[in-house]
């Protein structure tokens, strides 16, 4: 499937902004990874807590059994357009 | 073959590049109602909640509804457009963005609203520290916010070749696009990482989506409240979303069209078919809140129909009957015939479906708790300015940032509606001949390509 | 562990709302003021309700119900709160921590009993002629009857002092001990001895909003001709 | 998030409070010592003390942290209310603490309303110099004193210091006198002590509309008597009948309530006197051996009277008595039954307010029915209040201008003409005044009174007291009254001072209550009663000498020696110690639990109040203490005294006409009620009754507002007065539930909030005294004059109904 041909014509050379950029770049990753692993960490301490205190440990594990696996596959989609597009200039 | 591309979408990029009068005087408007709720929010904050119209057996009221009411908008992008790419919908092209715009700024409003109605707003981080999952409060936040993140991943990743075009034709903000570009070239490598992470995305929304909305019912039918406790309500809440979902993405692309002058993207087709769409989830809305209302009012338990009088004839009929006509009457009388003037009847259908929701979010909160079990005291609810004023500097701070959104990356995705010129057709032909039946190929025709 | 319960006798209550008054003035309850009255926002823990049989002429046959919390054994309250700011402490008492509560109201929209009231403003502050054993709530917390549960504790720290069990009937809420008729009789349900106990299994007990399941510990006595 | 012009100076104070911070934390250790110091655990005292917000006299017991006030329970060693306490109780504190208090005393600044603040000193002399100028002229009887609803030896005190200084008019403004017998059975009786209600032991109560769970004499008693009826375990489920035109909370509670026409309840009970005589339900041997009057009787001088029984026979019909009350003849029967069968059985009639115009054949009427039930002196029915023994006071020493003072004739005219019957007559007050008749007032006293407020005569009470130089006040709180006053000598409230309490219409016990002040005063308040002794001693003479105690607390320390030397009765204790007492007791041993005065003194100051359960005449001979030695259906003690009236003012016509109706000969002393003629409704259609609430205070309780947010529970109120309809005359004048509606009398209009509430008669509103802040009833109320008690009548108004 041909691919569009983007706007992709125009190369700036690479400089000193083209570093920063690819550290912000980087640091939007790291981000999202922090965010996302934040959600699950508090995730895990509620369901901590219920179990501590014995308060309907069924539901929040049957919460978490759902929760968690989503957003590690959040985590995933964003992690492989980060590599995917980022990763692809490098090797070429 | 790219210069020509380019001349012909440059309508799409034109918002991005100049801005005119009228994008200034619509910010001042809605920054003005975005003060107004500003203030009213400020009232609340220093003199407590008994600035807004709630007392003893009406707890909840405005804010409430304002929060079931845009958690059901947000339904509009993801769902609508997850369902048109993975059913690939040719005529979808012009309006996935749209919609998934609409999700991510409206969850902002939404999930604000619950903070607006807490009495002790500075001890938020509570939920944090001593969270409770029992709660359905806590279902919701962990749902709203996984719908938060996958609705931001759904919009962002789609965009990024239309970025990669701003990076190189737009001379402003040149540090933003080219980050946000992910130093996209359009590699056949990077356009197979991008197309996979989109069909992943559309199937991943879907359930998000579906299960935010029932958890947001949850929150009323896991009580023991007559007309609460009735096991509709999960269904009945997210069939209630995405009607009202397909009438805010409808309001939001007629305003962009005139707007932006989009005609030649947003075709009277496209108004018929969201139109139709509109049309059978109003009858499906009708048919569950009739389902609803016929079993409460068959059992005739006496708690349940104390709540139900006061809808039909009580102090609640105009709410009750109002979104009965908005909801239902006004959509069927303008979408069963949409001959001429297509886009005007189906915007006055979509804006009587959006206040209709309203109502039905209303009607469903305050009445039951306006009439206690026990002889407490009916408590009649009426809101005061500042929840007036709420919910105005709320519906105007989606409209900024909607807004100010077309003023940063182009409203209607570039990239796919290039593809749709290119690729499309002949694409559309190849599936059509797989649909028909084979007549002379032998059995053992080729495996299916992929999806 | 106790299970501390009340029965209120209907036969013997007046409606003189003793109780009602009493409760505001052990547990700090403020008067909102005629604005907020008439908003219909007065704060009263312990509330007479006044149940009127058939609709169509009222003043007919009416009873008076007095209706603090009923401090359930499964509430329907505790499981939504989000923050555990209400919980159900080991002897049978529906506590409230003003501290933690955020405010949300949902457990005041899950009760059936409409118990939980909300401080809608700032409705007072410190001042002389308080009790000094109840904390004053501030603005935007949800409050409840909490069976003088600093009664309780005073109690269990005299008893704990001279070495003995609390003794029934040493702990006994502000309602029950200023009501005029003895209407109001609270107790150990866990101790089969205990007066409560006895009344819990008389003929005319009854519990309000039974076919709920919140197990409500405050058992009724009816009016009327039946024994016990 | 938008910078607003305070968050900016905020934010700017910020960074400058951040500079303090470091300065602070020197300052933070040595504040801390201190803080140490307020949180250690504060002393705590219980204080017995006497709850003054109805004539109910229950005892508190007052939780003080290091002195001051810091809660209210109710004293559970006291007899009346044994620990319980009612809604009006809690609101003591509010009382006590209310912001708007008179801080100290103050004179009028020029015009009336206009106060400036004065020492003690110069107010206490401004007032004897005042009072002793009008003795020296010989116008001791122009110092009028108006006492409100309080009694024991504040009342004594202020008797003997107007005895003292010679004037005649002590006069009290209230519509019931607790520690004086019901007039009806003083006459049908002859008794001189008030009877007591054995409510805890009967078996059925028919109360004539007496709130008794509401605001009668003693709601806590009452109440505690009324739980005894229906569950006291022992014995079947007591009955309770309730006579009154609105379904009350009291009639809610009744196993029958009797909707009747205001003003017909006497008639109602000479057709149940009327079922019970035809169906022989009465109980003959009582009304054998001890009625009077009850059959046809020939007098000394040979004249036929016929009896009660022909008489009511003849008259009251049970269709001409359904007829004029609206209770239909089945209730009638059935209640007449219930009367005659269970036993035993008391009926009460002794409302607060007046029943009707003729009010007092109605109260006979009524007690005539404790007669044919045999009710009188038996346990569960009527018993006799003993004597409280406290020690008597030496006579009054009375000089030449107290003597000259006390000839006069009274300015109210009570015990003359009209008022003949009646000791005070506030009523006649202020058209005596404005009339200067017999002799103007040149001083007013008001003590715990507010008639500027409370009384239906307030607008004659007002043009009157522009008529008097000088008022002075003793109201701790700026009231109506006290507004108009020249001098305000504020009084401490209850929780502040000495004070003492005997409580009348007990089940039989006589008991009297000492109060301790619970705190210091919190203002520069003193209570009346020293106040009353300093001007004693400081006008000098005979004064000073009948008055010679230093403190209020000397005088009732030597008032009580007479308890602790009588011989018999308890300083309350724990009901353990109690029972064994008087077990010894019933065989003859009352052993002394005190050595000497002072510890009995101490203990009656800790323990809050002295009692005596056992010494209870039950016998009939001293419940017929008349002339005949019985029960008198022909009230001869009141003939007597109209006989010794016309011979002293010559012409009877004007108490005949005041009994009801100039040729009624015989009528007049029998307890017979004329059926009022049918009045067609004219310009004012429906009927004002109008009633006390159970949580509301005397006075109104303005500045307690736990009590104005909570009053009825009947009707959802708060803080504001209502008016009760009917729904049905509601819609008739298209008036919706909640609505503001204009009451118009005759005399005047209000605007309330009217409330639907079917337990009422259609045509018949309703309004609570004291119902809340807004509009005042007794603007409404018309000025009728009820003869036998000297105060307005509350329940004859006409009334129409206009939308607001």
């Amino acid at each position: 499937m041909p691919s569009p041909s983007g706007g992709g014509d125009v190369r700036r050379a690479p400089g000193a902004s083209d570093r920063t950029v690819r550290v912000i770049q980087w640091a939007m990753a790291g981000l999202a990874v922090l965010f996302i692993g934040g959600i699950i960490t508090w995730i895990t301490h509620l369901i901590r807590t219920a179990w501590r205190l014995g308060d309907v440990p069924s539901a929040s594990i049957g919460i978490s059994l759902v929760a968690i696996p989503v957003f590690l596959t959040l985590l995933g989609v964003i992690l492989y357009v980060f590599v995917g597009l980022l990763g692809d200039r490098s090797e070429r | 073959m790219a210069d020509r591309a380019d001349t012909r979408d440059a309508v799409l990029l034109a918002p991005i590049e100049l801005t005119g009068r009228g994008f200034y005087l619509t910010v001042g408007l809605l920054s003005l109602l975005i003060l107004w709720g500003a203030i009213a929010y400020w009232t609340q904050f220093d003199e407590g909640l008994g600035v807004t119209g709630l007392h003893q057996p009406v707890s909840w009221g405005f804010y409430v509804t304002n929060f079931v009411f845009f958690i059901g908008i947000s339904h509009a992008g993801t769902l609508i457009s997850a369902i048109l790419r993975l059913s690939k919908a040719e005529w979808r092209r012009p309006i996935t963005r749209m919609a998934e715009v609409i999700t991510v700024m409206v969850l902002f409003i939404g999930a604000g609203q619950i903070l607006v109605d807490l009495g002790r707003p500075d001890r938020m981080l509570n939920i944090i520290r001593y969270g409770r999952y029992q709660s359905p409060l806590l279902w919701d936040a962990t749902s709203i916010s996984a719908y938060l993140t996958a609705s931001i991943v759904y919009l962002y990743i789609p965009m990024i070749p239309d970025i990669a075009i701003l990076r190189d034709r737009v001379g402003k903000r040149k540090l933003l696009y080219t980050v946000l570009a992910l130093g996209w070239q359009g590699t056949e490598h990077q356009q197979k990482v991008l197309n996979r992470a989109i069909a992943i995305m559309a199937v991943l929304v879907i359930p998000i989506a579906v299960s935010v909305h029932s958890v947001v019912s949850f929150v009323f039918s896991m009580t023991l409240q007559p007309m609460w406790h009735s096991t509709i309500f999960g269904p009945y809440f997210v069939v209630g979303a995405i009607f009202s979902g397909i009438a805010a993405l409808i309001v939001a692309m007629v305003a962009f069209r005139k707007a932006y002058g989009l005609h030649g993207y947003l075709k009277p087709i496209h108004f018929r078919y969201l139109g139709q769409l509109l049309l059978v989830m109003a009858l499906l809305w009708f048919y569950f809140t009739f389902a609803e209302y016929l079993t409460g009012y068959y059992g005739a338990e006496p708690e349940e129909m104390k709540v139900f009088q006061a809808k039909f004839s009580g102090p609640f009929w105009p709410f009750f009957w109002g979104m009965v006509l908005t909801n239902l009457i006004i959509p069927i009388l303008c979408l069963v015939r949409l001959g001429r003037r297509t886009i005007g009847k189906v915007l006055i259908a979509s804006l009587s479906v959006t206040v209709g929701m309203w109502l039905e979010r209303f009607i469903i909160v305050v009445p039951t708790l306006s009439n206690p079990r026990l002889p407490f005291g009916e408590g009649i609810y009426w809101p005061t300015w500042v929840e007036w004023g709420e919910l105005a500097g709320s519906f105007a701070l989606f409209a900024l940032f909607y807004v100010l959104f077309t003023k940063l990356f182009p409203v209607i995705s570039i990239w796919e509606i290039r593809e749709g010129r290119e690729v499309g057709l002949k694409e559309v032909e190849e599936r059509l001949l797989t649909y028909l039946p084979d007549t002379a190929e032998p059995r053992h025709a080729e495996p299916e390509r992929g999806w | 562990m106790a299970r501390w319960g009340m029965v209120i006798d209907l036969d013997r209550c007046t409606g003189c709302q003793a109780c009602v008054i009493a409760c505001k003035a052990e547990n700090n309850v403020p008067a909102v003021g005629a604005k907020e009255a008439v908003r219909g926002r007065i704060i009263s823990w312990m509330q007479v309700l006044t149940e009127v049989e058939d609709h169509d002429h009222p003043g007919e046959q009416m009873r008076f119900v007095p209706r603090p919390c009923l401090q359930c054994d499964d509430p329907p309250c505790t499981k939504v709160c989000p923050v555990y700011a209400t919980y159900r402490n080991p002897e049978g008492i529906v506590a409230q921590i003003y501290a933690r509560c955020i405010g949300c109201r949902f457990c005041m929209a899950a009760c059936p009993y409409n118990a939980k009231y909300f401080n809608w403003h700032r409705y007072q502050k410190e001042g002389p002629g308080q009790n000094p054993d109840v904390s004053v709530r501030p603005k935007g917390v949800v409050e409840k009857c909490t069976f003088c549960h600093h009664r309780l504790q005073h109690a269990r720290e005299r008893a704990l002092a001279e070495g003995r069990e609390v003794a029934p009937g040493e702990y006994v809420p502000a309602c029950a001990e200023a009501c005029p008729a003895r209407a109001i009789i609270f107790g150990d349900l866990s101790d089969p001895g205990s007066e409560v106990s006895r009344l819990a299994q008389s003929r005319r007990a009854f519990r309000l909003l039974e076919e709920l399941g919140t197990k409500p510990k405050v058992i009724y006595l009816t009016e009327g001709e039946g024994r016990g | 998030m938008r910078v607003t012009r305070r968050g900016f100076f905020q934010t700017i104070g910020g960074t400058a409070g951040a500079a303090a911070l470091i300065r602070g934390k020197l300052a933070k250790a040595e504040q801390a010592g201190e803080d140490l110091g307020r949180w250690a655990t504060p002393e705590e005292v219980m204080v017995p003390s006497i709850c003054q917000q109805c004539p109910g006299g229950c005892g508190l017991m007052v939780r003080t942290l290091d002195g001051k006030a810091a809660g209210l329970s109710g004293n559970p060693l006291h007899p009346v209310n044994r620990g319980a306490l009612c809604p009006k109780a809690f609101g003591g504190l509010q009382l006590l603490y209310d912001e708007n208090r008179l801080k100290g005393p103050m004179a009028r600044n020029g015009e009336r309303g206009r106060f400036r603040p004065i020492g003690w000193d110069e107010a206490l002399s401004m007032l004897t110099a005042r009072l002793s100028g009008l003795r020296a002229k010989g116008l001791a009887h122009t110092v009028a004193i108006l006492g409100g609803q309080y009694r024991g030896s504040r009342d004594t005190l202020w008797r003997r210091f107007a005895d003292a200084y010679g004037t005649p008019n002590y006069i009290r403004v209230r519509c019931l006198p607790p520690e004086r017998p019901a007039l009806a059975h003083q006459l049908m009786q002859g008794v001189t002590t008030p009877l007591g209600y054995d409510l805890g032991e009967a078996q059925l109560i028919l109360s004539f509309g007496a709130g008794l769970l509401e605001a009668w004499l003693g709601p806590v008693h009452a109440s505690q008597a009324f739980a005894r009826l229906r569950r006291s375990g022992e014995r079947p489920r007591g009955r309770f009948v309730q006579v009154d035109p609105r379904r009350s909370p009291t009639a809610v509670k009744a196993d029958r309530w009797v909707p009747i026409v205001p003003g017909t309840d006497g008639i109602l009970a000479l057709g149940i006197a009327n079922a019970l005589i035809r169906e022989e339900l009465y109980d003959k041997e009582f009304i054998e051996r001890h009625a009077f009057g009850f059959e046809d009787w020939v007098d000394q001088r040979g004249e036929r009277h016929e009896g009660f029984r022909n008489l009511v026979l003849r008259e009251y019909g049970l269709l001409t008595v359904s007829a004029a009350t609206g209770v239909p003849v089945k209730a009638i029967l059935e209640i007449a039954r219930d009367l005659g069968t269970i036993k035993p059985a008391v009926v009460i009639g002794e409302r607060g307010p007046a029943y009707g115009p003729d009010d007092l054949h109605t109260r006979m009427a009524i007690h005539s029915l404790n007669a044919l039930t045999g009710s009188i002196g038996v346990r569960g029915g009527l018993l006799i209040q003993g004597e409280l023994p406290l020690s008597p006071l030496r006579p009054v020493q009375q000089d030449e201008a107290a003597k000259r003072g006390l000839e006069h004739p009274r300015i109210d005219g009570a015990g003359w003409g009209e008022y003949f019957l009646v000791s005070d007559a506030p009523q006649a007050l202020p058209e005596r005044i404005l009339g200067a008749k017999p002799y103007p007032i040149n001083a007013l006293l008001l003590f715990a009174t507010n008639p500027l407020g409370n009384h239906p005569a307030k607008e004659a009470f007002a043009r009157a007291f522009d008529q008097i130089p000088f008022i002075v006040s003793f109201s701790p709180f700026l009231d109506d009254s006290s507004a108009r006053a020249d001098l305000i000598l504020p009084d401490h409230t209850y929780l502040e001072r000495w004070q003492d309490d005997q409580v009348t219409h007990l089940a039989g016990f006589t008991c009297f209550s000492l109060a301790r002040p619970a705190t210091a005063p919190l203002h520069q308040t003193r209570s009346t009663a020293d106040v009353v002794l300093q001007i004693a001693k400081a006008l000098g003479g005979s004064l000073a000498k009948s008055l010679p105690w230093e403190k209020f607390e000397d005088f009732l320390h030597e008032r009580a020696r007479g308890l602790y030397e009588a011989g018999r009765g308890y300083v309350v204790s724990a009901p353990a110690e109690e029972s064994l007492r008087r077990i010894l007791e019933r065989q003859g041993y009352w052993t002394p639990e005190f050595k000497s005065y002072d510890e009995f003194w101490g203990a009656l100051g800790k323990r809050g109040a002295w009692w005596d359960p056992t010494g209870l005449p039950v016998s009939r001979e001293a419940l017929l203490t008349t002339p005949s030695r019985k029960f008198e259906f022909y009230a001869s003690g009141l003939k007597r005294r109209v006989d010794e009236a016309v011979k002293r003012e010559g012409t009877g016509e004007v108490f005949v006409r005041a009994l009801g109706g100039a040729d009624r000969g015989d009528l007049l002393y029998l307890p017979v009620v004329a059926i009022p003629p049918v009045r067609e409704p004219g310009a004012f259609p429906l009927r004002l009754n109008t009633y006390r609430l159970m949580s509301r205070p005397i006075g109104g309780g303005r500045n307690q507002p736990w009590l104005l947010e909570q009053p009825a529970v009947h009707v959802r109120a708060s803080w504001e007065g209502w008016v009760e309809i009917h729904p049905k005359t509601a819609s008739e004048l298209g008036i919706k539930g909640g609505e503001p509606v204009w009451v118009e009398s005759a005399k005047g209009r209000v605007r309330l909030r009217a409330k639907l509430y079917a337990g009422t008669l259609p045509d018949v509103v309703h309004i609570p005294l004291f119902g809340g802040e807004g509009a005042n009833p007794n603007d409404l109320i018309a000025n009728e004059t009820d003869p036998f008690r000297g105060f307005g009548l509350l329940n004859t108004t006409r009334v129409r109904l206009l939308k607001a």
